[in-house]
């Protein structure tokens, strides 16, 4: 499998160009290997320990039994940068590989344009992340790492040990987090350097500018990993996403809230402490406007 | 590794005697098969050293695909017909004159010899940073030399750019564009036909081929309806040497006239862009006007704005070029 | 007595060879076990190199061998290397591999790993003078004296021109005649252009291929050159042999132009190959190498002053000329100041300049050098003139024109012989000018009609060379010349002035050329339009003494004094009885017999040793006649053609349609008329490549070239040039010749070049655009008012 | 000298065997057959795949069966100057752009260096050396040629005679105009462009009277 595409510049000198696009094949095989293998482990899991879930929110019951039926996971603003953001996401993978792949149109407009959207979205969680929400919802912590670790412990040796319960985001998700953040922004950044070598809204090309041919060889090369990676990690994402097992989370993207028993069932009320408010947040989906509870963190009042 | 630019690459050679044969070839190899016709364009790539193909397949002995057959709705033209039996083809030359006038300014009379229509029309871009070897967009590299604020561009496009500037070399094009001409295209899955400009490729769509052919197919025929049969032709190319040199802009028309009035009209231009371009827009305006000056004037500026005509560094003599074209193409060229 | 050959159209004796496909040109030559070269060429402009491994390269099969730089002599600066490990160009040789064939030898080039170290690169002359300009060589940017320096301007100088003036700082070289600033003072109209002249590629038909092998202890080499003493002399040098075992076969010349002239560095390449691997090598220059190796005319960036009386007299001709000198120097800006003063005759002259190294291909004389140049950029500015004057643009010429007592250039030298004012007459009724310029300016349809005319001069001839005759038992005549055979027809032409003395028909005369191991003679270079003059008088030297020597041989056997005898038809006779005589042939027996100055046993003292070396070669041949041409001469030899020139400009496109194109010359007698016209149509047409469509363009980033190709080039086809034209000669003899020739390849260039400048010009109304060449799109910007597409100062484009 | 570090096993010294090999393979003097193609066989696709050409051809060259050797990419005026020793089609280019190497395919000008000679298989190819009549008297081109006093040069005239030649094949009575147009595929340098006009004129001039 090659890595790279090199090319000889105009002086004979070897220059990379960008990744090969077997990387791409790569990505695509390891994300659904991924899903096809997590699939089969959890099925033969899901056989031997059934009706578990009933028995284990019994004792918890005392604590939070107070809580409201509904709370609130993300709230209004956050689902709308999510699906932004998916959006462009989606927007940006076809744009860049389906002519790859064969599937021929005009994208380079479209692929640029979806970037910038992108861009702006992602801009905009950062600050309101900064400002708005607990920085360090995403942190791993102490406890993320124990659940972590046992949680591997119960994938690999099968026991029934039960993990430590997550704050809002279990650290799955946090890792997920992580590793987007990181291929998106690699993709993003030289992206957004790239477009210096097109015509775009911004100008006419001007391709020497900052880089020599083998610097930008490595923008290249960065945008390209940045690209396969979000293959992979897009592909995982939307097998979760449409887990029956996760779809209390995948609800709570569309309308906001999470019920009272996944909560207990999933979190643990002393990382991801829940706190009466009286204003209802406006716009959220919820029957029972008074019921509204409001997650930790989510300060958007 | 070193660069040299003389003696061609060693090849498997194939010399089919059936269309079929020949795209069965060319399956095989993919993007390893090079498809030879006049080779006056393939030559260039071979002893340059830029392009090896593993194997080429030589049509030179597929006698279905030479000749010009005429029916009553029109005329057939099998893509291996030579570029001077074209140009000195009576039937072509009574009825679809801009079409043989075309091919007659076709490089010189050894290159129309040997150079075929099919060939000329599936040529490949003469940008000379591209031909030179350089790892372009169109290469299969990164980046656009020829469209920088140092280039030296005078004979790339005005319009059309996808990163790549380079534009489109064939005399031909335009004439068939202008005749409403298809395409016949064959492959594994079987036969296609294109309108004369849908098998031009935009570099928007794919930067490394110049038209719509993949790699295992071949345009066998092209078709002239007899729709414009004996119209009013205007062919002209704009070239810095009168032999032997690529249109700097080239223009074609096909105007029908009735009682003084243009009744109906096709044009086309080359030389402007990635592809030769159909001026629709340009056809309407002038639909039912009488073909003077004036409208020869306005049409030519309706034709600069259609295409929204951006010159380059070097090449912004094309717009008024191209523009007095197109006003001659309509009005003639007696001022 | 036998008709004067001179003056008549004889087919050149090689000319069945030529169109029967049976002439060998340097690479239609085969040895046994003959093996192929090819060359690696530098792909940067300026680099360093670092590294070769070529073990995969030499390991492979069929191949034998390498020459890189450091097996070959090392040149001192600036001098060109035939190899080099600091290519200063792209496309410069690096090394060599010698294969059983070309593609095995290709494959091997691709083979090599190289690394190379880039090194700063300048393409334009200005650039390089920018204070913080790049020079062309690592040594500096230009050369003083016998010295690189590097000259750097200051801001204030580039602050003071602006960006539409070409800034005028310090001067590498400069002459003065007269007082400039008083001159300026009496003038009426002062024109201050800044012109840009492009540099083009000779491009001659045959690339120099070569072939060499060792023999012996000699060297035996098939090389493409235009002069064949020379090279054999050159060769001795650059091989460090003596001139005995240097055998150079060079019987035709597929075109130089002053690409050849003694051969090219590049022709060592097989010499030492072949030494060094024992075997025959063949070097075929293809057309893509020719095109860097080949050599080209150097572009010039200059700022032209000139100031005129009221009456049209040139009072003030202010030159300062930057030349586009290429990695070694080569220049012809400050030469070309002399044609200007010598064609303007200006009252007052400055000619100031610097030669810049540049990092493009190397330069080398092209046809006219310096002069075409000159005239390209001059004669447009008179036609601005007479327009701004109210002067008719042929009397501007006739007023400014040199006659008999003229004196030109820096020493202000006289002439032999000078009849430009006839060729203006002569040219105005042969090419109708009273009529044509009624045409001037009409529109017709959407073509302007533009009429140009030019008065191009050039040095046309050297002296000092020998003429080496023998008359043969057989009773013929065989003249050895040493000058090349490109085509101009003077390896024959020139020797009629032999034969003429003698009073031979020519059916007895045979030419012996081409090869040195046939014992030629030291001879001028067959450049610069030098050999007409130069062996019409060596021959007519040899001719002279071959009569004198038949007359004495005559005397001895039939009594009487020498002089009594004539020579005629192949006899030598008494005069007041012809009956009593012998035939060339007895008398040749007769040499042979008396041995000493008859058979070549003791060639004359005044000789030069090569000829002394092909005189005793050929003793006991026959009667072996050589005599150094010591007949006076006192002044400059110049020839002069004046061209006119039709033109249509489409004012919609910018094309140029070439309507007639007339040339008048002044080159004394007329040798052979038929050639004399292809010489000056000829070369009036390279002139007009030059002013419509010959170019270089090089990537301004990196320095590469694009105009690679013939059809990127551009040098003109047949469609490109007129149907119509004509040709004449004012047939005036040159004093100072025995026959009264003069040479002709230089001046028609720039005839042809200006003539169509000024009638492209005219069709503008006067418009100068003050560039060549004048494409379509730059008149077409220009007709349209668009903001031209390349600065007043853009060289290659 | 420089301080290049050159790596590169020393040239082999030729073994008797080779030495011989290699006058076998570039022959002598004049038909050097192997002149440019025999380098390392896999780089030059000679392996045979089935379907694809052989390698040994006969071509007919001035009508004469001429049996030769030729590889696949080899152009037809390799074949001829290389291998048929008929060095008269000259390389001016190589790419189609000079002329000088035309020939007649079965009549008609071609560029030799822009055709593969495995295409001309069957085909009957003239070249410069083919004019001559079997007295070795001059074509009437030739003959138009010579009485006008012909080339400069002359490197391009073997391309130009032979464009002529096929010229009046078509057109035995070309306008000056005309046969402008039909030479308009070869370049002279020394632009000897007048005299050659004059020269194919008179050589139609020529062979109409001949006919």
């Amino acid at each position: 499998m090659e890595l790279w595409r090199k090319l000889a510049n105009p002086w004979g000198q070897e220059v990379l160009i960008g990744i090969s696009w077997d990387l791409m094949w790569a990505a695509l095989v390891f994300g659904l290997g991924f899903v096809a293998v997590h699939f089969v482990w959890a099925y033969a899991k899901s056989n031997q320990s059934s009706g578990s879930d009933l028995v284990d929110l019994k004792p918890d019951s005392s604590k939070g039994w107070n809580l409201p039926v509904k709370i609130l996971r993300h709230a209004m603003s956050e689902r709308v940068f999510h699906w932004l953001m998916s959006v462009a996401m989606i927007v940006l993978l076809v744009t860049a590989f389906f002519p790859i792949v064969g599937l021929q149109f005009a994208w380079v407009e479209i692929h640029w344009i979806a970037g910038l959207v992108l861009s702006a979205t992602i801009l905009y969680h950062i600050i309101h992340a900064t400002f708005w929400q607990n920085f360090w919802a995403m942190w791993i912590d102490k406890d993320d790492i124990e659940s972590g670790k046992s949680e591997l412990n119960n994938i690999l040796s099968n026991n029934e040990k039960e993990a430590p319960k997550a704050g809002k985001y279990p650290v799955d998700h946090k890792l997920f987090h992580h590793a987007a953040s990181v291929a998106g922004l690699l993709a993003i950044a030289t992206g957004l350097l790239m477009m210096l070598r097109i015509d775009t809204w911004f100008g006419p090309a001007d391709p020497d500018k900052f880089f020599t041919d083998a610097q930008w060889g490595v923008v290249y090369v960065f945008h390209g990993l940045g690209g396969v990676g979000l293959i992979s990690l897009v592909i995982t994402h939307i097998y979760f996403a449409v887990r029956p097992d996760k779809w209390w989370i995948t609800k709570s993207m569309f309308f906001g809230w999470i019920t009272r028993d996944d909560y207990l069932k999933h979190h643990d009320p002393e990382r991801w402490v829940i706190k009466k408010k009286e204003t209802p947040k406006q716009g959220t989906v919820a029957s029972n406007e008074s019921e509204l509870t409001y997650g930790e963190g989510d300060s958007s009042t | 590794m070193a660069v040299i630019r003389d003696m061609i690459s060693g090849f498997e050679l194939f010399q089919p005697t059936a269309v079929d044969d020949a795209i069965e070839l060319l399956s095989r190899y993919g993007d390893d098969g090079w498809v030879l016709s006049g080779g006056l364009d393939s030559f260039d790539w071979f002893k340059d050293r830029i392009k090896k193909p593993t194997a080429v397949v030589d049509l030179a002995n597929v006698e279905e695909l030479k000749g010009v057959r005429i029916s009553s709705d029109g005329v057939e033209i099998g893509a291996m017909t030579t570029i001077t039996e074209v140009s000195k083809h009576p039937h072509l030359l009574e009825n679809y004159s801009i079409l043989a006038q075309a091919a007659g300014h076709i490089a010189t009379p050894q290159i129309r010899n040997r150079g075929t229509l099919g060939g000329n029309l599936s040529q490949d871009t003469r940008c000379w940073y591209y031909r030179s070897g350089w790892p372009c967009y169109r290469a299969g590299g990164n980046v656009c030399y020829a469209g920088t604020p140092t280039s030296m561009n005078r004979e790339h496009c005005i319009t059309g750019a996808s990163r790549c500037v380079a534009v489109n070399p064939s005399d031909s094009a335009p004439a068939l564009i202008a005749l409403g001409a298809q395409f016949v295209i064959r492959g594994p899955r079987g036969e296609k036909i294109v309108e004369a400009q849908d098998y031009f490729m935009s570099p928007a769509v794919d930067i490394q081929r110049m038209t719509v052919l993949k790699a295992d197919e071949l345009l066998t025929s092209i078709r002239i309806p007899s729709t414009w049969s004996g119209t009013d032709f205007y062919y002209e190319k704009m070239e810095d040497r009168k032999a032997w040199d690529f249109a700097l802009v080239s223009v074609a028309s096909a105007i029908k006239m009735n009682g003084g009035i243009i009744e109906d009209a096709r044009l086309a231009v080359n030389g402007v862009a990635p592809f030769p371009i159909r001026l629709e827009p340009v056809e309407s305006f002038i639909k039912g006007k009488k073909p003077t000056d004036e409208l020869g004037m306005a049409a030519g500026k309706l034709a600069l704005s259609t295409i929204n005509a951006q010159p380059l560094r070097h090449n912004s003599f094309k717009l008024p070029l191209m523009r007095n074209l197109v006003r001659r193409s309509i009005r003639g060229t007696e001022g | 007595m036998a008709e004067k050959l001179i003056g008549q159209d004889i087919s050149p004796p090689d000319l069945v060879a030529k169109i029967t496909g049976r002439a060998k040109y340097s690479e239609d030559f085969r040895a046994d076990g003959m093996i192929f070269a090819k060359l690696l060429l530098s792909p940067m402009p300026h680099c360093r190199v670092l590294r070769i491994d070529a073990s995969a390269a030499l390991a492979m099969e069929g191949v034998f061998g390498m020459l890189t730089a450091d097996d070959v002599p090392a040149v001192d600066a600036p001098g060109e290397p035939c190899l080099t490990n600091e290519p200063l160009y792209e496309g410069e040789a690096i090394l060599a591999i010698a294969a059983v064939d070309e593609t095995t030898a290709a494959e091997a080039i691709e083979l090599i790993q190289i690394d190379y170290e880039p090194l700063p690169f300048v393409l334009n002359p200005l650039d390089s003078l920018h204070p913080d300009g790049p020079n062309g060589r690592l040594e500096g940017n230009t050369r003083v004296g016998r010295e690189i320096k590097t000259i750097k301007w200051t801001q204030e100088d580039f602050d003071i021109a602006g960006p539409e003036k070409m800034p005028m700082g310090e001067p590498s070289d400069e002459w003065t005649v007269g007082d400039i600033e008083k001159g300026f003072s009496e003038a009426k109209v002062i024109l201050d252009e800044t012109v840009v002249h492009q540099s083009l590629t000779h491009h001659p038909m045959e690339p120099r291929s070569t072939m060499a092998y060792w023999k012996n202890g000699k060297i035996y080499m098939h090389t493409s050159t235009q002069s064949v003493s020379r090279t054999r002399a050159a060769l001795a040098n650059m091989l460090d042999l003596d001139l005995e075992d240097v055998v150079l076969v060079g019987e035709f010349c597929g075109g130089g132009f002053g690409s050849k002239i003694s051969g090219s560095p590049i022709m060592q390449v097989p010499a030492h190959l072949s030494r060094k691997l024992n075997r025959p090598v063949m070097l075929r220059i293809t057309r893509y190498e020719e095109n860097y190796l080949g050599r080209a005319r150097p572009g010039m960036q200059a700022r032209i002053k000139i100031g005129f009386r009221e009456d049209g007299r040139i009072t003030a001709l202010d030159i300062y000329a930057l030349g586009d000198g290429g990695p070694y120097g080569t220049n012809d800006h400050m030469s070309g100041g002399s044609t200007a003063s010598l064609a303007y005759q200006p009252l007052n002259q400055r000619q100031r300049g610097v030669g810049v190294y540049t990092n493009t291909p190397p330069k080398a004389a092209q046809r006219g050098p310096g002069g075409a140049q000159y005239i390209g950029m001059l004669e447009p500015l008179m036609d601005k003139a007479a327009r701004e004057l109210g002067i008719d643009r042929l009397d501007l010429r006739r007023i400014n024109a040199p006659d008999g007592n003229s004196v030109f250039g820096p020493r202000q030298g006289g002439l032999t012989s000078v009849h430009v004012k006839e060729a203006i007459e002569k040219g105005v009724e042969l090419f109708g000018w009273n009529e044509r310029i009624q045409r001037s300016g009409q529109l017709n349809g959407t073509k302007k009609t533009g009429i140009g005319l030019a008065v191009s001069p050039y040095t046309a001839g050297s002296t000092g060379f020998d003429g080496l005759l023998v008359i043969r038992p057989d009773g013929k005549l065989q003249i050895h010349q040493g000058i090349g055979n490109l085509g101009t027809h003077s390896i024959a032409d020139t020797g009629r002035a032999a034969a003429d003395v003698l009073g031979l028909q020519w059916k007895d005369c045979e030419i012996v050329w081409g090869d040195t191991s046939r014992h030629l003679p030291w001879s001028s270079v067959q450049a610069g339009s030098q050999t007409t003059f130069a062996h019409t008088r060596a021959n007519h030297a040899a001719g002279m003494d071959a009569k004198r020597k038949l007359q004495q041989i005559a005397a001895l056997d039939l009594g009487g004094s020498p002089s009594d005898y004539e020579t005629s038809d192949g006899r030598v006779f008494h005069r007041s009885n012809p009956s009593r005589g012998m035939s060339l042939g007895a008398a040749a027996e007769r040499a042979i017999s008396l041995g000493g100055t008859y058979s070549g046993a003791e060639p004359a003292e005044d000789l030069n040793d090569m000829t002394k070396m092909a005189v005793r070669g050929l003793e006991g041949k026959g009667l072996v006649v050589a005599a150094r041409d010591n007949y006076p001469r006192e002044g400059a030899i110049q020839s002069w053609v004046v061209g006119f020139a039709e033109v249509e400009v489409d004012v919609e496109t910018g094309q140029v349609d070439l309507i007639n194109y007339t040339g008048v010359a002044d080159v004394g007698t007329v040798l052979h008329p038929r050639s004399l016209r292809a010489q000056g149509l000829g070369g009036s047409i390279q002139g007009m490549g030059i002013a419509m469509s010959q170019k270089w363009v090089f990537d301004p980033v990196w320095g590469v070239s694009f105009a690679n190709r013939l059809y990127t080039a551009r040098p003109p086809g047949m469609l490109d040039v007129p149907l119509d034209m004509d040709w004449a000669a004012v047939e005036i003899p040159d004093p100072q010749n025995p026959v009264g020739a003069k040479g002709i390849g230089e001046p028609p260039v720039g005839a042809g070049s200006a003539a169509l400048t000024s009638a492209i010009a005219d069709a503008l109304d006067g418009r100068c655009l003050c560039r060549t060449p004048l494409t379509a799109d730059v008149i077409l910007a220009e007709i349209e008012g668009l903001e031209p597409a390349y600065g007043p100062l853009d060289l290659h484009v | 000298m420089s301080e290049v570090e050159i790596i590169g096993t020393p040239e082999r010294t030729v073994s008797r065997r080779k030495f011989i090999m290699g006058v076998i393979a570039t022959g002598a003097t004049t038909s050097s057959v192997g002149y440019l193609f025999r380098g390392s066989q896999p780089l030059l696709g000679a392996m045979a795949v089935q379907g694809s050409v052989e390698r040994l051809v006969t071509l007919n060259v001035n009508d004469q069966q001429r049996r030769v050797d030729v590889l696949n990419q080899e152009t037809l005026a390799m074949t001829l100057r290389y291998k048929l020793g008929l060095t008269g089609t000259k390389l001016g280019c190589d790419r189609a752009e000079c002329g000088a190497c035309t020939v007649l395919i079965d009549g008609v000008a071609s560029y030799a260096c822009s055709v593969l000679t495995q295409s001309v298989r069957g085909k009957q190819i003239t070249t410069i050396e083919g004019l001559e009549g079997a007295d070795g008297s001059l074509h009437p081109v030739q003959q138009g040629v010579f009485d006008e006093g012909g080339f400069q040069c002359a490197f391009c005239a073997p391309g130009f005679i032979m464009s002529m030649v096929a010229m009046i094949e078509e057109n035995p009575n070309p306008t000056r105009q005309e046969a402008a147009q039909a030479l308009s595929g070869n370049l002279c340098r020394c632009c000897d462009y007048e005299k050659i006009l004059n020269s194919a004129l008179r050589g139609a001039e020529y062979a109409r009277r001949q006919a």
